[in-house]
């Protein structure tokens, strides 16, 4: 209990000081920390998938995101934080923000006793999906509906970052080409960490239908070890009107329409699965999901074509 | 309420399915082929979302499945009731008008892949498949991911051209968006710490009045009134509108703001029909009142016609929520709430076919003169005389002039304004009528008017892009002949508390 | 006070505290980064909920686990596009706040 | 034999949580960017090194053992990089610091 108090406590200083802090740059170290302490906190709320997830993308590719933007926006950063509301709006926002707030924690108070749960249903329809992790079950069988618009959810943030391309480098590379150093550190790291880390990533996949883990968290290892490589500049970004690309970016989607569509035929409903292949049919779904999330991560953080196709 | 999946509820899927498909195939295949698989995909999902409506009509029943057979609350439910239906019929005439009026604008390129036409075809499929899950959504959480697919898939349609205006107008857009989503997601995290479930069936019968439910509802009323940009949220959605391309306004203003508006109905009048509240709901009245006023006088002074015309959406928004101190006051069940609930939603659809001619047709004039300065368009109707006929029809339904669809649910709201004794929405009726007159009557005078000089176009503009404007104004004014035996599809499936009079 | 309740007060903190960011602050990467501050808070009050359903032998409700992590991957989704936007308006306009016209 | 263990781990954990206080310390009062990352790593190092050490002696199975010091073994790798590259920035003057 002092542990968790502790803890608490922690997550709301640095989520203070993040909000606090005079520089951006500053506020983001602030913002990866309050990610690594919420990874903590799910460990202790007894949701190690959700800790993973949130390790993997909410502190850590998030975090590099807005590192890098911080940097880049450094000058006009300063520039704007001038233009500090009134005194009357921002005494207005603590009233509302307080109020809120409030209301929150007494609900936090007054849920029902015994809590509400889908726990015991869950458990019991586990067999019919082979499954052995009931957060997988939900993901990719109970609500499978959700993980599937999520995919596409990836997607369309893809195509929204391309679509801010100017017109001349359309179908060009994404990002800065980033000079290989043969004798750098990171050209080291790369060439020894990546190895391991795709192996990392691959067992986390794979171990997420019996245990912790999953596709998510597989692919975001995944996709930060294709970043590592580029920006190590061992490899550049692909084109981004290259076929392959493209085919692997929708192969995760597809598959997983392709077999919801069988379902109607094999198993009576879209996205249904025959009890004696449910296992199957999610696996393989779910290798193609888990590259596509990783690839499609990737370019995220690469942002849009800003390099003219050869 | 059926507690079984229906027949013909694979429709459903397909309704989804088939739009989101066609944008994979646009990605794989590449720009050349974006518009031709777009043009494929639209007669089927129209046929699918007339099918669905024809199979509400006749079962006079809700359309039902349950996604993986999967029962709620562990699964997720699709449902189509009356709403739904007519909703995504209107979508769907919306958008073939729509894609082809876009033909003129992002035609195919002949060699490589250019980014316009990538972007603008995958994501009008993508904003289809959005607002059919919207529509038919029947989990909370299904409904935000469904949400969010609908923000990813407009707002980079705000910035296609890639000035520093747009890019700003959509980045705010993003950020309104983000955190009407944030607070939706947290209402339904409080209802499902509550009730133990998200679907919307199941949590009708649950709900009860108290102080949970009444943060949860606040929280996600608010969240999706500022995706809806219902005052005093409104502020995002002008730049947004008028700077999209013509094509993208038209769906921005006619379509997407409307599923946040859909996702209140739900939330009111179906997930808690036990629970009325009339002061919350007269609270969402008057800050329809302030939309109207404010939309409507700050569209007086502007100069530009697109802004105008963005500013006439926010006005219009104002109206949609009406509705809800007619419909709920004193208590759920009087004859005429169902009259001030019908007059609500043909507004939205009304609105949704006005407000896309006159965008169109504004990007039409846009491109033929250079520009969309008001005070510029003098002899313009004179050049493109049927172009600015579909403005002047979308106006009339604005007004709320008869014949018209506007004209009908203007009335409707006025008629059980008076009815219930709440005369002062009638005020705000006739008032907002009033001033969308003096807008529309601002553009169509200069319009009309002739030039000092000899006007020179641009560009030739072609006729069928000038017919598909004609049209679709058209279906705003016909709108106004329905009789009112087909407006019972909308009451299919409505909670029979929440329904009285009207038959 | 069991842990369930008490992550799930600092999670109501949270959002407080974020949506107070996002409302103040000027500068629109700030106002990316206090998003997803309240993404967090609402997550973490979920996972609150989530605690509280243990029962069939898991130590949690499987459903709100499985749904936060959608949740956080859509957040980061959004959050990749908002910085490219901004990113690109910079580029374009030299400046990276929205300004008050608009 | 348990007790022993037991008594092993607490000790082996303490003294890591004592460098990573050390570590802490300097980061907090060292007057620049290099010798502060010269302050963390040896928290990171030692400190973690000897937090590993002490839980190989309650873990089960090899396996286990082996996870842990594979967590070690890319701290030490990670933290490596990291700091040569925190370094190089600092010593070519764009530090943000």
């Amino acid at each position: 209990m002092a542990f968790d108090t502790g803890l608490a406590v922690l997550v709301l200083g640095v989520a203070v000081w993040t909000l606090a802090a005079h520089d951006t740059f500053a506020a983001v170290i602030g913002f990866v920390t309050y990610g690594l302490l919420l990874a903590l906190v799910w460990v202790r709320l007894a949701a190690p998938d959700v800790a993973l997830t949130e390790a993997a993308i909410g502190s850590g590719v998030t975090g590099g995101l807005l590192l890098g933007a911080s940097t880049r926006l450094r000058r006009a950063e300063i520039q704007a934080a001038g233009e500090k509301p009134g005194a009357t709006l921002r005494f207005a926002a603590v009233v509302l923000c307080t109020l809120v707030s409030a209301g929150l924690a007494a609900i936090v108070l007054l849920l029902p006793e015994p809590a509400p749960t889908l726990a015991p249903q869950a458990a019991a329809s586990m067999a019919a999906t082979g499954l052995g992790n009931p957060v997988t079950a939900v993901l990719m069988a109970y609500r499978a509906i959700d993980t599937l618009l999520e995919t596409v959810v990836l997607l369309l943030a893809l195509v929204g970052i391309w679509s801010l391309a100017p017109d001349g480098v359309w179908g060009g590379f994404p990002g800065r080409r980033h000079q290989a150093d043969s004798e750098g550190v990171l050209t080291f790291v790369a060439q020894l960490l990546v190895p391991i880390g795709i192996l990392v990533g691959i067992y986390i996949f794979w171990v997420g239908s019996v245990a912790p883990g999953g596709e998510f968290q597989g692919a975001t290892i995944l996709a930060a070890m294709w970043i590592l490589v580029m920006m190590a500049g061992l490899v550049d970004a692909p084109p981004v009107s290259r076929r392959w690309l493209r085919l692997l970016l929708i192969a995760g989607p597809a598959v997983f329409f392709a077999i919801g569509l069988a379902g109607f035929a094999i198993a009576g409903a879209f996205l249904a699965y025959p009890v004696d292949y449910a296992k199957l049919l999610i696996v393989t779904i779910e290798i193609p999901v888990t590259l596509s999330i990783a690839v499609t991560l990737a370019l995220l953080v690469a942002g849009p074509p800003e390099r003219a196709p050869k | 309420m059926p507690n079984s999946a229906t027949a013909g509820g694979f429709l459903l899927v397909l309704a989804i399915v088939l739009p989101i498909s066609g944008v994979l195939l646009s990605l794989v295949l590449g720009g050349r082929h974006a518009e031709r698989i777009t043009l494929i995909v639209m007669p089927a999902v129209l046929a699918v979302a007339l099918a669905i409506a024809a199979a509400v009509w006749r079962t006079h029943n809700v359309l039902q499945y349950f996604v993986g057979n999967w029962n709620p609350p562990l699964g997720v439910a699709l449902r189509a009731d009356g709403l739904s239906a007519t909703m995504m019929v209107t979508a769907a005439v919306l958008i073939c008008g729509i894609g082809l009026f876009a033909r003129g604008q992002f035609p195919s390129p002949q060699q490589s892949e250019l980014r316009a036409p990538l972007v603008f075809w995958t994501l009008l499929l993508a904003i289809w498949g959005a607002l059919n899950a919207v529509f038919i959504g029947g989990d909370l959480f299904n409904l935000y991911v469904a949400l969010e697919l609908l923000t990813f898939a407009a707002v980079p349609l705000v910035s296609l051209d890639g000035r520093a205006e747009t890019l700003a107008a959509a980045l705010r857009y993003l950020l309104f968006a983000l955190l009407g989503s944030i607070l939706y997601l947290l209402g339904a995290v409080l209802l499902y710490g509550a009730y133990g479930t998200l679907d919307i069936v199941l949590l009708s019968g649950r709900i009860h009045a108290g102080p949970v439910a009444w943060v949860a509802i606040s929280l996600m009323t608010t969240g999706l009134l500022a995706k809806a940009a219902l005052y005093p949220f409104h502020l995002w959605l002008p730049p947004a509108h008028a700077g999209a391309p013509a094509p993208a306004s038209a769906i921005l203003s006619g379509l997407v703001v409307k599923a946040p508006f859909f996702l209140v109905i739900r939330l009111w009048f179906d997930i808690m029909p036990r629970m009325p509240e009339p002061a919350a709901a007269q609270v969402l009245g008057i800050l329809g009142t302030a939309a109207i006023l404010v939309g409507s006088l700050v569209a007086l002074r502007q100069v530009r016609l697109k802004l105008l015309i963005a500013y006439s959406t926010v006005a219009q928004i104002g109206y949609l929520f009406l509705m809800f101190p007619l419909a709920i006051k004193p208590e759920m069940g009087h004859p005429w709430h169902t009259t001030a609930w019908t007059g609500g939603v043909l507004q939205a659809i009304s609105h949704a076919f006005a407000k896309a001619a006159m965008f169109m047709a504004a990007g039409l004039i846009a491109e033929a003169l250079g520009h969309d300065r008001i005070a510029g368009l003098s002899g313009i109707g004179r050049a493109l005389p049927i172009t600015v006929f579909a403005f002047a029809l979308g106006g009339v339904s604005l007004m709320g002039l008869p014949p018209s669809g506007g004209f009908v649910a203007k009335a409707m709201l006025l008629t059980a304004a008076v009815a219930e004794g709440q005369w002062w929405w009638a005020v705000v009726v006739l008032v907002g009528g009033l001033l969308a007159g003096g807008y529309v009557f601002l553009v169509l005078a200069r319009a009309l008017a002739d030039a000092s000089q000899p006007l020179t176009l641009l560009s030739p503009i072609s006729p069928s892009r000038q017919a598909v404007v004609v049209a679709l104004a058209v279906c705003a004014v016909l709108l106004g002949f329905i009789p009112l035996r087909p407006l019972e599809l909308l009451q299919i499936g409505r909670p029979d508390i929440a329904v009285g009079g009207m038959k | 006070m069991s842990d369930a309740t008490l992550f799930g007060l600092c999670g109501a903190v949270l959002v407080g505290l974020g949506l107070f960011g996002l409302i103040v602050h000027p500068q629109p990467l700030r106002k990316i980064l206090a998003f997803n501050l309240v993404g967090g808070g609402v997550f973490l009050l979920f996972g609150a909920v989530a605690r509280r359903g243990a029962a069939a032998g898991f130590r949690g409700d499987p459903v709100p686990h499985a749904l936060i992590i959608t949740g956080i991957v859509v957040a980061f989704a959004a959050t990749a596009l908002a910085i490219a936007l901004l990113l690109r308006l910079f580029r374009e306009a030299g400046r990276g706040t929205l300004g008050s016209d608009g | 034999m348990n007790l022993a263990f037991n008594g092993l781990t607490v000790v082996a954990v303490s003294a890591g949580a004592f460098f990573f206080m050390a570590g802490t310390v300097g980061l907090l009062r060292f007057p620049d960017a290099l010798s502060r990352v010269h302050a963390l790593t040896k928290a990171d190092n030692l400190g973690l090194g000897l937090v590993v050490l002490g839980l190989l002696f309650q873990v089960e199975g090899p396996f286990a053992a082996l996870k842990l010091i594979s967590v070690w073994l890319l701290t030490l790798l990670a933290g490596a990089t990291v700091t040569q590259l925190i370094a190089r920035t600092a010593r070519l003057g764009t530090s943000p610091f």
